[in-house]
């Protein structure tokens, strides 16, 4: 079981849930299981989020491990120039 | 589209004159070039007039000097002669464009462009200086202020060409200086510009005055309000603080891209004053 | 529209070709010639890409027509090296990185060299205001000026 | 790969010096080929019609007399670029963007293209185009475009982000909020607060480089695209999903580039290209006038931005607060929620909150530009803090270091932050002799910190040895300025040789797997690890090979200073084994010696800079000059600190020529006024002192060597340091960008007046 913050906008489409519990070894695991029980925040995947795991934010790495008591924080995928 | 590049001034002006279609007069190119690229004009018929003699010439006579009209700026700034005697008409012709432009820039192309906002044009009418002309009707010499008549349109008729500016020998105690704005220190339009010529006595009295303004107005304007405070004064800070209101004043100014009216009619008077001050002290040094 | 014959010298060698009245001698070098040293970055003269030295005067070759070049000297990037031997300007700009995108230097080699022909002991303004034509995106300039002050001291001890 | 701190004591042999670039001989002697210097035979030159109406419905475009003119090959319009996208909302806006639909939402929105013999040719037929307009009413401003009154660009959107959903379609299309604690509760604690607004006009990347490409599609479903592009990859996956087209079937060969900044991140002119390619049978090339840069390229977002910070008497800032609206064109973007992710980054804050709404204006389509959207909020940001501490009478540099982020803060944008740089550069600005040096009159100092997020993502990279020992590497990162240095530099510290005996190159799309573009500060963070690994796993069998030479187990081969050595007592005879030995008898040893290297690069580091300026202020005309300025910022490990030093001057010099001179000027008719460089002002070389730079090196813990991005961060600060050096000098509170003169003399005028 791992706690996941969310980003405000998408706390919104949670529920205004700003921190979940999820089971989720890894990133991949994560988003399915947040598709699954979050229906609302199935366009914010499909538009990109990233995932912030103890400050170090991940665009791509999907099979990253979600480590126990680590922090984890969703955000939009981003754009850079 | 022809290109020609006649030899004589009577041959320009027949091809001029003989053209039915639009016709442009290439010196420096650095307007009509650019004209052409923006599709703004498409010329019959281009006269290069640089094969001309005598027109990529810098000539000092007994009168003055006479600079031919398709004498690049930069071959000014390297005249010795002619920047000592019209230092403001060639710091002004020195302004415009880069050192790239300035390899092709002539002041009669920056004059018959008729921007309200040319450089080299208010140091030249506060110059006095002259253009000469030639046309099917033979030759005649005007003002440089009565070239342009409104942007982009000057007093030619078809099939004259400048050949000339004419520049007077100097007065003693006289100067010139020529100073304007713009936003960074170079390749930039003049938001507003000033060129300043006076004469002063031994005394250090202004004996006579030019005070003329660019950008401020549909063409550069002479300031006789301005030259009137300055005659009879020595130039103290009450009278140039007098100039630059009157500067400010005499200025009509539109709101466009590189300026706003406040802005200008603001700025034409502190210009002003500064070249006044400049033109007032180079006076003294000679 | 008739074109017109133009014999020239570029690079010391004599060149002759045949334009469009209205064409622009950067279009002539670029695509008659194979000379895409210069580049087009605006066409109106405001950029300096495209600089290159017409009889021993600097201009941007957007504003001169092929037309023009008759009976002339046209310099280009590509006549700035002696065969294998780098101008020392061109040495210069690579030892101190003074490009970064690159499309920006041919421009401001030619206008440098220009400089310091007029000019062998530039100061620091000098050189900032000789080449103020010269737009770049990607140095902030800093660089640039370094390289050509280097090579003007490389140039002088020569 | 995880930072290894042996590096910290290990003396790097080619990382951290300052070599020559591989490809500069090309670029200083013209050889270089860039976007326009390209040429296929029997090419047709492309052209472009555009709207001259800011906001129009197309109701028909008649092309007959244009086909009929002699040398016209090929004339398209929407139709020819059918809607392929299937719902991808990111996707059509790209679509539409390159060839409008059913109206014109900008001045310069492309609407027909013809592709013809010549260039005169194809101008002329673009006149011979008959097109239908209904002009409709239209809104440029980010502010009025927020009005209800305000014209609607579309009439499906509705703002997102906000509930209940409205009713009614907006421009405003969404609504993002971050931030974390009460900053009602906040405020309240507060002694001094500081709220104002505050405005930035948009901006152009300002690459010397016009987009330029040159297609070739063939009947049989393959097509080339010659382009500049900062992706290749990503235009050949644009290109092929616009247009129907096989990924593996479209080859994309990337030219040098002139220039991005974040302006070539996506495809503008290249479907077009190759669907008058497609429709005309020839290849086709496109050059992109400057004018067309200017009206239909790039820009990023204007912006106004309302902030509010409260602190104590003792300087620690209590609550923190800003409303951010921002132009995205005619488009939904992200724009304005990067502004709201970054506005209070350097910042350790207990409570802060960030709106941001994303408005949509018939300007063109925002891209990214440079750490993009973050310039601005930072301008608003710092210049509320400086006067901020100006209130409570502390020095600007120790009120931002009390308040600066540190390791373990909560960032406010949401995650806790690792190691980071913002303290450290804090203090080497107070300890910088700059900050000491005298000001004379109408001089004033300023300054301010920025912070960019920087990315990683797909890196591929292959690195062959050559028979004689030499290496080349071949990457998929277009170089935008000089990472095939810092890549070969890399190379040749991993394999223990020297740098010159390693030639890097940007192989094409058929030559090399997917690669992300070049955005995001990425290039040499990303590549740099996909070298590492491929150099390690090329190393591998380079000992593999020096094992089966010796005939000795691989475990007993180790790599050491570019040569195989066999460890043991055992193996005291054996000479160690160079790599050009063991290269040159790789036929013998089972072929080719390559690594290899897929990988997604994430764990780029964030990071910070802080900048100084003085700026002199001409009272009478609000002209400004900058007097010095000077740029410190965290690297983590400087691979060539030269190209960094060019990344920190670049930024800070297009930072100046934002915060001074440049905007997107339009008129009343919503026609852009200055799309050209005479009027468009960027900065010149005399309108610039020498910008001092200082890298500071806190390594990244997700890189071997500590490796940051460094291309972004330093255009952050200058919109503020500026602005508060221009309100030191003339004793004036600017919050409009740019200061132009005209802006500078009115505020003066106004302060005057009182």
């Amino acid at each position: 079981m791992v706690e996941v913050t969310l980003w405000g906008s998408l706390a919104a489409a949670a529920g205004a849930k700003d921190k979940l519990e999820i089971e989720a070894k890894d990133i991949r695991e994560l988003f399915r299981k947040l598709a699954e029980q979050y229906p609302g925040l199935e366009p914010f995947i499909d538009r990109g989020i990233a995932v912030a795991i103890d400050g170090v934010i991940y665009r791509d790495t999907w099979s990253k491990e979600l480590p126990q008591g680590a922090e984890i924080f969703l955000l939009p995928r981003l754009a850079g120039g | 589209m022809r290109y020609e590049r006649p030899h004589s001034m009577e041959e320009a002006v027949g091809l001029l004159t003989g053209s039915t279609g639009t016709t442009a007069i290439l010196a420096g190119g650095s307007d009509l070039l650019v004209r052409m690229k923006g599709g703004f004009t498409e010329p019959d018929l281009i006269v290069d007039i640089k094969s001309i003699d005598g027109l990529c010439d810098i000539r000092q006579t007994a009168e003055g000097f006479s600079i031919g009209a398709a004498v690049p700026c930069a071959l000014l700034g390297e005249n010795e002669a002619l920047k000592r005697e019209w230092p403001g008409v060639v710091e002004a012709a020195n302004l415009i464009g880069s050192k790239q432009v300035q390899g092709r820039c002539t002041i009669v192309g920056n004059l018959c462009n008729a921007s309200p906002a040319a450089d080299s044009v208010p140091a030249l009418v506060a110059a006095g200086a002259r253009a000469s002309i030639v046309g099917p009707a033979g030759r005649r010499t005007i003002a440089v202020e009565a070239v342009p008549t409104a942007p982009g349109k000057t007093s030619l008729a078809k099939g004259e060409i400048i050949d000339a500016i004419l520049l007077d020998k100097r007065p003693a105690r006289s100067a010139d200086a020529y100073l304007r704005f713009i936003p960074r220190t170079e390749m930039d339009i003049a938001v507003v510009s000033a060129g300043v010529c006076l004469t002063i006595d031994a005394s250090g009295t202004v004996t006579s005055a030019r005070v003329a303004l660019g950008a401020v107005a549909p063409t550069v304007i002479l300031v006789e309000e301005a030259a009137r405070i300055l005659v009879g004064t020595k130039a103290d800070a009450a009278t140039l603080q007098k100039l630059e209101e009157a500067c400010s004043a005499a200025s009509r100014p539109i709101d466009d891209k590189r300026g706003t009216v406040a802005f200008r009619k603001q700025v034409a008077g502190v210009m002003a004053r500064r070249a006044a001050t400049i033109a007032y002290a180079r006076a003294g040094d000679r | 529209m008739a074109g017109v014959a133009v014999s020239t010298t570029i690079n010391g060698d004599d060149v002759e070709f045949l334009c469009q009245p209205d064409e622009t001698l950067l279009d002539v070098l670029r695509d008659r010639l194979g000379l895409t040293g210069a580049k087009e970055g605006c066409g109106t003269g405001d950029c300096g890409a495209c600089s290159i030295i017409l009889d021993d005067r600097l201009v941007c070759s957007c504003l001169v027509l092929g037309a023009e070049a008759q009976g002339r000297r046209v310099e280009t990037i590509e006549g700035m090296a002696q065969g294998d031997k780098l101008h020392p300007l061109q040495q210069k700009f690579l030892e101190h990185a003074a490009l970064q995108c690159g499309i920006c230097t041919p421009g401001f080699l030619i206008a440098a060299k220009d400089l310091l022909a007029k000019n062998p002991d530039p100061t620091e303004e000098e050189i900032r205001f000789g080449l103020a034509g010269n737009l770049c995106r990607c140095t902030g300039y800093d660089k640039i000026v370094r390289a050509v002050q280097d090579a003007a001291s490389v140039m002088k001890g020569a | 790969m995880g930072f290894d701190p042996r590096y910290l004591e290990r003396n790097f042999t080619s990382v951290g010096t300052r070599p020559i670039r591989p490809d500069g001989l090309d670029k200083v002697t013209g050889r270089a080929r860039y976007g326009a210097d390209f040429n296929m035979a029997g090419q047709l030159v492309g052209a472009i019609l555009r709207s001259p109406h800011a906001h129009a419905k197309i109701r028909n475009i008649d092309t007959s007399k244009a086909e009929k003119l002699a040398g016209v090959k090929a004339v398209i319009t929407s139709a020819d670029l059918p809607d392929l996208t299937d719902g991808n909302s990111e996707m059509y806006a790209i679509l539409d963007n390159c060839m409008a639909r059913e109206k014109a939402l900008y001045d310069g929105h492309a609407v027909a293209a013809v592709a013809a013999v010549d260039a005169r040719t194809a101008r002329k037929a673009l006149k011979l185009i008959e097109i239908d307009y209904e002009v409709l009413p239209h809104v440029t401003d980010v502010d009025e475009a927020m009005k209800p009154t305000a014209p609607v660009l579309h009439e499906t959107v509705f703002t997102e982000g906000v509930e209940p959903k409205p009713g009614k379609p907006s421009n405003v299309a969404k609504r993002t909020q971050y931030g974390h604690g009460d900053i009602e509760a906040g405020f309240g604690q507060a002694d001094f607060i500081v709220e104002r607004s505050f405005k930035t006009e948009q901006t152009h990347q300002g690459y010397i480089e016009p987009h330029a490409c040159v297609a070739n599609a063939n009947s049989d479903g393959t097509a080339e695209l010659w382009v500049c592009t900062q992706g290749h990859f990503v235009y050949r996956q644009h290109c092929a999903e616009l247009l129907g087209m096989e990924v593996s079937k479209l080859r994309v060969t990337s030219s040098e580039i002139g220039g991005g900044f974040g302006g070539k991140t996506h495809v503008w002119a290249e479907p077009v290209a190759l669907a008058l390619s497609r429709k005309a049978g020839r290849p086709v090339k496109l050059v992109m006038t400057r004018d067309e840069v200017f009206r239909a390229s790039g820009p990023t977002s204007a912006t106004s931005i309302d902030v509010k910070i409260g602190a104590r008497k003792d300087g620690t800032i209590t609550a923190a607060s800003a409303t951010l609206r921002y132009s995205c064109g005619p488009y939904y973007g992200m724009w304005a929620e990067l502004g709201a992710m970054t506005a209070f980054a350097c910042y350790n804050l207990e409570n802060v909150e960030t709106v941001g709404y994303e408005v949509l204006v018939n300007r063109p389509k925002v891209a990214a530009y440079r750490a993009p959207s973050a310039p601005m909020a930072a301008f608003a940001v710092e210049s509320a803090v400086d006067e901020l501490a100006k209130s409570i009478g502390m020095d600007p540099v120790d009120f931002r270091i009390k308040n600066a982020a540190r390791e373990g803060t909560r960032s406010s944008y949401g995650p806790v932050y690792g190691p980071i740089g913002i303290g450290p550069t804090l203090e080497a600005a107070r300890n910088h002799p700059h900050m000491q040096a005298p000001l004379g009159k109408n001089q004033g100092r300023g300054m301010a910190c920025g912070f960019w997020f920087n990315f990683g993502g797909q890196t591929c990279t292959d690195l062959n040895v050559g028979t004689d020992g030499s290496v080349s590497l071949a990457v998929g990162t277009m170089d935008v300025g000089g990472s095939r240095a810092s890549l070969s530099m890399v190379a040749a510290e991993e394999l223990g040789i020297a740098y010159e005996h390693v030639k890097a190159v940007v192989a094409d799309t058929s030559s090399l797997g997917y690669n992300d573009m070049t955005d995001g500060s990425r290039g040499t963070f990303s590549t740099s690890l996909a070298t590492i690994s491929a150099a390690r796993n090329a190393i591998k069998v380079l000992r593999e090979r020096a094992a089966q030479t010796w005939d000795i187990p691989v475990d007993d081969v180790a790599w050491e200073k570019g040569h195989a050595v066999a460890k043991g007592e055992k193996y005291g005879n054996l000479p160690a084994l160079s790599l050009k030995e063991i290269a040159a008898g790789a036929g013998n040893t089972g072929g080719p010696i390559a690594g290899h290297s897929e990988l997604v690069a994430d764990g780029a580091g964030v990071s910070f800079a802080t900048h100084i300026c003085d700026i002199e202020v001409d009272p009478e005309t609000g002209a400004t000059r900058v007097l010095r300025y000077t740029v410190l910022q965290d690297a983590g490990k400087a691979v060539h600190p030269t190209y960094v030093e060019g990344q920190y001057q670049g930024g800070a010099a297009q930072g100046i020529g934002w915060a001074l001179n440049e905007e997107y000027i339009y008129g009343k008719d919503g026609r852009l006024q200055n799309a050209g460089f005479l009027d468009y002002r960027i900065p010149v070389c005399s309108d610039l002192p020498m910008i001092d730079t200082q890298i500071l090196e806190i390594p990244n813990p997700n890189h071997p060597y500590g490796v940051r991005g460094v291309g972004e961060t330093s255009i952050v600060p200058p919109l503020a340091a500026i602005a508060n050096a221009v309100s030191n000098a003339a004793g004036v509170r600017m919050t409009h960008i740019p200061m132009s003169p005209p802006r500078i003399l009115a505020t003066i005028k106004a302060e005057q007046a009182g």
